[in-house]
């Protein structure tokens, strides 16, 4: 009877299912799941350095000392941290279903991911179902914590509000003229999003500036010939693009061999990362940012985090011959900040293992010192970090052959970011009401 | 007027672009019967390996002789046909001819997702440059607008490969015999024409046609993984507009396309997304085979 | 002579520069049996495939128990009561004797065919032997069709054709493909009993044996034109058939 | 077969599947609950096999379902499950059998394309409405079950029993359908359209009914993916997403119906493991598995368990 294999079939895999899966982490042990870009196009510009930079902090941490105070002491409260990583690539259905995995199968202590803004918003009421204590470390929309509100997850990075304000901030300051600009952002949530925000901010700091064309080339599309032929025409006095990883690596190099650079002040919201690889390709006096005083923006910037920048940053550097962009900073900021909640919930309970409850209570409203700065969970009631940003103007040294940030302003986080209780959109069409900038 | 005359260029130079890695999925349509997912694939281990021959190139002292840059290009797509072309050929594909056609997509898709890995084994995730050749032809003014004298020469690539294929085709024995196995290959088998060297020729110059689109475009991009996904979209919009197996319906959809996505941008950039869809719409609406589609005999 | 049931006038057809029907008038009475002789390409099986509907005749009518039928769609001519065998047997080689003609019947069930009665009950496989039955190849019933001879594929073919309620049946060359010592005895089984059921026969075929000894009435096709439209013995001894479709001399 | 023992047969599967909702762990009821909602769809695909053709754009309908339910939960603040589902399946219905008599016209590649294409339309409108969310997507909250609000377990064991029932209801209406006169129609469509034309069957309405069938799965299947996910976004109409369902349903081949669903969680299975124990590597393991499959089971694997002389006996 068919029926009958089948359903033998069918019951061979539930037990199947129900044998497999490793044990849960031992008591001195904490475990966290990493979700991140191994691969497509946001592998290379943020999943992998942000991985490579934290499983660098992880082993700094589990060996002890190696980190100046206050994170010299090992792992996080003295357990030794253990790391199962999930390739990010794959949509956000994937992403849920590894999710209850991670929690469910591999019994994670903490879930830190997700640089798709589509998979932030798809984990949180998950998370929530589950209780399960969830880092975002990267994702930039703020629809995360203004459509919703969720016991179990934080995000210890600013939200992407701020790399576009810092942006008509920066051109404001620097006392840019700016009679008309332009947009060629990628064609989905994110680049239409950073469009939204740079308008608004704009239409708020440079009220008479003429909006010319926005352009959303598809997402990877690779050839920028027509809309660059576009953006030459219109001859607008900035060109602004949120684009990221090869299509803004692509993007500047059509648009340089062309002159667009020369025509117009080209702005980027989130584009250090493609600073090592593009090196002496990338013109001259562009203005960007690092969505946080993050990369060079960071190393530049000296004071009290010196020592604790040049740390990770010098062991990035010996590991993989390359200085670290944006994403290993927002990794670093996740890893320390859980790293202090960690220890805080400790402290409370007695030392012992913190539960999802304590570290979600821990983490509320916490402060701690990462190389990106002071980072603070000061809105969504507490669940949703502000951090300072920076932007500069490339430039590059030929005699040592690197690129450097002229320029750079450095912005206080209640400067470019909306105060608690306020939607980020509702804040730019108000005119930054209470915002905070020295 | 000077709109008309951007839109014209910028849609020629995307054409050129479009035509050269939409015509080897036509070609291997046409003989294979195969609607080849992997064409992207093979796209961008073009790109990867004539950036790696470039670099190599100039490493070894090239910048003497920078135009032997391209010959660099056109190796690297020359050195995937020979590896790849025979590998998934006779090691694979050549097993499931005259299987169902869909079927066969899911074969060439799950040979996608393998090249997918394999790249990123080989070539890891960081981005490759080989941008020397596409500065070295330096400017075009046109008007108020300045063009890369490479772009054009992409354009004259297109015009370069499309002859080929067309003379390759109708004006020479081997081509002929290509017709044949096209129209029958049964019918081709028992008249004696060797169909698998048919087969396997076919595909090679499918794979180095689609690398050899790779490596045109490494120079003007970086090279990362996930660069094939979004080849195959478009090249499959074109095909399927042009007619799938023709390789004058790849030319056609390739401008038809081209134009289109350059007026939308200039003009209704909103529609840019749509736009290769609308044209797609449009041309089955009119023409559910495609412009120049083989004509199907029904049975009787 | 008896009512005329297929009517066919001034039907003309042409492919491009090739002309594949000129002026066809036929009439054809209810419950006879004709053949259509020709050689290849003289316009016989254009002739099947118009009034069957495949193909649509540029002008002309074709009218059927009084009505016009040209142009109709094949599902449509069928279902009034034109059916057709073809000159290869069209059958479904994924599935079994009785299945093929289960489906036959499925489609001649009472009204439209249902979601949910089981096409294999036991009304149904009973129906369809006894058709099988009748053309006797039920004991090749659970074979699937590429183990069949020719033949039996050529009665199948039949056999599912007169599922429904036929009327008129065109027989597309049925002993083509079929073993010279079958033909007879399946010409026999087939006329015999389509006879039976007073259907009205028109068959395609190249043996003047079989012509004259089934036929009652012959049309001789030759370049897109009938030439000759009489009794068998008449057509056969006209010198233009001699000459243009029998090769016999004269 | 007969009726009796298909009933017999659908309450042991239900029997079988109800069981898993107290062995399976919570992650592995929530893969199972997914696969399940996807096999649906997959099993509009088989159905659609059976008549010859094979849509690449089912991913249109599993995100039509998707997107109903969620605009509805969201806007009307419906959230009962079954309302849910009714919805979903209506709309899609609607749809399918507005496109079903257009694609009817279309066989092998140019069908599989065409469908392909109109999922993309939909994928490409969706992520340019940024008022429901662009390529973001959109949330949607817990189903309640006739009033019922579970969570945590039971919510996902409420989910997948439910999910369990359907798919032995669509299963045994589909088995039905498939053993029925115009089950038997479609499935010589496949073989042979002219014969089937020539016996007096319209080839066309064959294939908008097999269509429209897809259609409602696909929407079903949407519904209960989205609803245990809690989220949808344009991806549900990508050409991946499709290509995925297609791969199901080869795997599982056109012949026996429990074979899809079996189908349907292996493929979860294998994409889940090998996603963690080779997290860079795992496109390379599904692809290698995917090759295995078609290589070694041409049939699917349904063809393990029935055999195409079994349907007559």
């Amino acid at each position: 009877m068919k029926s009958t294999r089948m359903g033998g079939a069918l019951a061979a895999l539930t037990v199947a299912a129900g044998l497999a899966g490793p044990a849960a982490a031992q008591d001195d042990t904490f475990k966290i799941g990493v979700i991140t870009f191994l691969s497509g196009q946001a592998a290379e510009s943020f999943g992998v350095p942000a991985w490579n930079g934290g499983k660098l902090l992880v082993e700094m941490l589990n060996e002890g000392g190696k980190m100046p105070a206050p994170y010299d002491t090992k792992g996080f409260g003295g357990l030794n941290i253990e790391v199962v990583v999930v390739d990010e690539a794959g949509g956000a259905t994937k992403q849920v279903q590894e999710f209850r995995n991670l929690v469910q199968r591999e019994e994670v202590d903490a879930v830190v991911g997700y640089v798709s803004s589509g998979d932030c918003l798809a984990i949180p009421p998950v998370a929530d179902e589950l209780k399960a204590f969830t880092i975002l470390y990267d994702c930039g929309t703020p629809r995360v914590f203004e459509d919703g509100s969720f016991e179990y997850v934080f995000r210890t990075a600013a939200h992407a509000t701020m790399d576009n304000v810092s942006l008509a901030r920066y051109l404001k300051s620097r006392n840019f003229d700016v009679p008309s600009f332009a947009g060629l952002n990628q064609d989905y949530a994110w680049g239409q999003d950073s469009w939204a925000d740079f308008t608004g901010s704009m239409a708020q700091l440079f009220p008479d500036a003429e909006v010319k064309t926005a352009l959303f080339p598809k997402f990877g599309a690779g050839q920028y010939g027509t809309e660059i032929s576009a953006l030459l025409r219109e001859r607008a006095a900035v060109v602004h693009s949120s684009n990221w990883g090869g299509d803004l690596q692509g993007f500047l190099i059509q648009a340089t061999a062309r002159g667009l650079h020369e025509r117009s002040q080209l702005a980027l919201a989130a584009g250090d990362h493609v600073i090592p690889q593009l090196q002496d390709k990338m013109p001259d006096g562009v203005i960007l940012g690092a969505r946080g005083v993050n990369g060079l923006a960071a190393k530049a910037r000296g004071g009290e985090l010196q020592e604790l920048t040049d740390t990770l940053w010098d062991a990035y550097e010996a590991e993989y011959g390359v200085f670290p962009v944006q994403a290993p900073f927002r990794m670093w900021q996740a890893l320390l900040g859980l790293k202090t909640a960690v220890e805080k919930a400790m402290a409370d309970n007695g030392g012992t293992k913190p539960t999802d409850e304590q570290l979600a209570a821990a983490m509320k409203g916490l402060e701690w010192d990462a190389p990106s700065g002071h980072i603070e969970m000061a809105l969504a009631d507490g669940h949703q970090a502000i951090q300072p940003n920076a932007i500069g103007t490339t430039k590059w040294n030929a005699e040592e052959g690197r690129m450097e940030l002229v320029d750079v302003e450095y912005f206080d986080a209640r400067c470019v970011n909306p105060p608690e209780g306020m939607k980020a959109q509702e804040w730019l069409a108000q005119g930054f009401p209470g915002a905070k900038c020295d | 007027m000077d709109l008309v005359a951007t839109i014209l260029v910028d849609g020629l130079i995307y054409a050129g672009w479009l035509f050269i890695v939409s015509v080897g999925l036509t070609l291997v349509f046409g003989v294979l019967n195969i609607l080849n997912i992997a064409h992207g694939s093979l796209y961008a281990i073009g790109a990867y390996a004539s950036a790696s021959l470039v670099g190599l190139y100039f490493a070894a002292g090239g910048d003497a002789v920078p135009w032997g840059s391209y010959a660099a290009l056109i190796l690297a797509a020359v050195l995937v046909a020979l590896v790849l072309g025979p590998l998934l050929e006779r090691g694979l594909l050549r097993f499931f001819y005259g299987r169902d056609e869909v079927l066969n997509v899911l074969v060439t898709y799950a040979v996608f997702l393998i090249l997918e890995d394999v790249m990123k084994l080989i070539w890891g995730v960081n981005p490759y440059f080989v941008y020397e050749p596409y500065t070295l032809l330096g400017d075009v003014e046109i008007g108020p607008l300045f063009y890369v004298g490479y772009d054009f020469a992409v354009i004259g690539a297109a015009i370069v490969v499309g002859l080929a294929v067309w003379l390759t085709l109708n004006r020479t024995k081997i081509g002929k015999i290509v017709l044949a196995v096209i129209h029958d290959s049964e019918m081709s088998e028992t008249m004696g024409v060797n169909v698998p060297r048919i087969y396997l020729g076919a595909f090679m110059a499918g794979a180095f046609l689609a690398a050899l689109g790779g490596a045109l475009t490494a120079p003007m991009i970086s090279v990362t993984p996930g660069l094939g996904v979004n080849v195959i979209i478009v090249a499959f919009a074109v095909v399927i507009i042009g007619g799938l197996g023709s390789v004058p319906g790849a030319a056609i959809g390739a401008v038809m396309v081209g134009i289109s996505r350059a007026a939308s941008v200039h003009l209704v950039p909103e529609a840019e997304l749509f736009i290769i869809y609308f044209v797609m719409a449009i041309v089955l609406l009119f023409r559910p085979e495609g412009l120049f589609a083989k004509t199907q005999a029904r049975k009787i | 002579m008896s009512q005329s049931v297929l009517d066919v006038r001034d039907v003309q057809k042409s492919f491009g520069a090739v002309t594949a029907a000129q002026d066809i008038s036929v009439s054809v009475p209810e419950g006879a049996v004709y053949s259509l002789i020709g050689t290849n390409g003289a316009g016989k099986t254009t002739f099947v495939n118009m009034v069957t509907g495949y193909i649509k005749p540029d002008s002309g009518s074709i009218t059927f128990g009084g009505r016009n039928i040209t142009g109709l769609a094949p599902r449509q001519i069928t279902r009034l009561g034109i059916h057709r065998s073809f000159q290869i047997a069209q059958l479904c080689n994924e599935l079994t004797v009785e299945e093929n003609m289960l489906v036959a019947g499925a489609i001649h069930a009472s009204g439209r065919p249902s979601f949910l009665r089981s096409a294999h009950d036991a009304r149904a496989r009973e129906r369809a032997v006894a058709t099988l039955e009748r053309f006797r190849i039920a004991e090749h019933r659970h074979r699937l069709i590429p183990e069949l001879s020719g033949g039996v594929k050529k009665l199948l073919d039949i056999a599912m054709a007169m599922a429904g309620d036929t009327k008129v049946m065109l027989l597309d060359e049925p002993t083509s493909g079929v073993a010279a010592d079958e033909k007879f005895p399946i010409m026999d089984l087939v006329i015999e009993a389509l006879r039976a059921e007073g259907v009205t026969v028109i068959f395609v075929e190249h043996d003047m044996d079989i012509v004259t000894r089934y036929s009652e009435r012959v049309l001789a096709f030759y370049d897109g034109r009938i030439i000759a439209d009489d009794a068998p013995d008449e057509v056969l001894s006209d010198a233009d058939v001699r000459r243009y479709v029998t090769g016999a001399p004269a | 077969m007969m009726r009796s023992n298909l009933l017999l047969s659908a309450f042991g599967a239900f029997a079988v599947l109800a069981a898993g909702s107290v062995i399976l762990p919570d992650w592995a009821m929530f893969l199972f609950a997914m696969a399940l909602a996807k096999g649906l769809v997959c099993l509009g695909i088989v159905g659609m096999m059976r008549g010859g053709l094979v849509s690449f754009g089912q991913g249109l309908y599993y995100c039509l379902g998707a997107y109903t339910a969620t605009l509805v939960a969201g806007s009307f603040g419906v959230s009962d499950i079954f309302l849910l589902t009714l919805l979903s399946a209506g709309v899609c219905l609607l749809v399918g059998a507005a496109f079903g008599p257009l694609l009817a016209n279309y066989r092998g590649i140019f069908f599989a394309m065409l469908s392909l294409a109109l999922s993309m339309v939909l994928y490409g409108s969706l992520s340019k409405m940024s008022f429901i969310g662009g390529t973001d997507g959109l949330n949607i909250a817990a189903p309640t079950f006739l009033g019922w609000a579970p969570e945590g377990r039971p919510l996902q064991t409420a989910l997948y029993i439910y999910v369990t029932a359907l798919v032995v209801i669509a299963g045994t209406l589909m088995r039905i359908f498939f053993d029925s006169e115009q089950g038997l129609i479609t499935l010589a469509t496949r073989d042979n359209e002219l014969r089937v034309e020539y016996l007096g069957a319209s080839v066309r309405n064959v294939m908008s009914y097999t269509y429209v069938f897809g259609a409602v799965l696909g929407g079903i299947g949407g519904t209960i993916a989205v609803l245990a996910l809690g989220h949808v976004d344009p991806e549900f109409a990508f050409w991946t997403t499709s290509g995925e369902f297609v791969f199901v349903a080869i795997l599982a081949g056109y012949l026996s119906v429990p074979a899809v669903f079996v189908a349907a969680i292996i493929l979860e299975m294998v994409r889940s493991f090998s996603n963690l124990y080779f997290p860079n590597t795992w496109q390379l393991a599904l692809g290698i598995f995917l090759l295995a499959v078609i290589v070694m089971l041409p049939n699917g694997l349904g063809s393990l368990v029935r055999r195409r002389k079994e349907d007559a006996t």
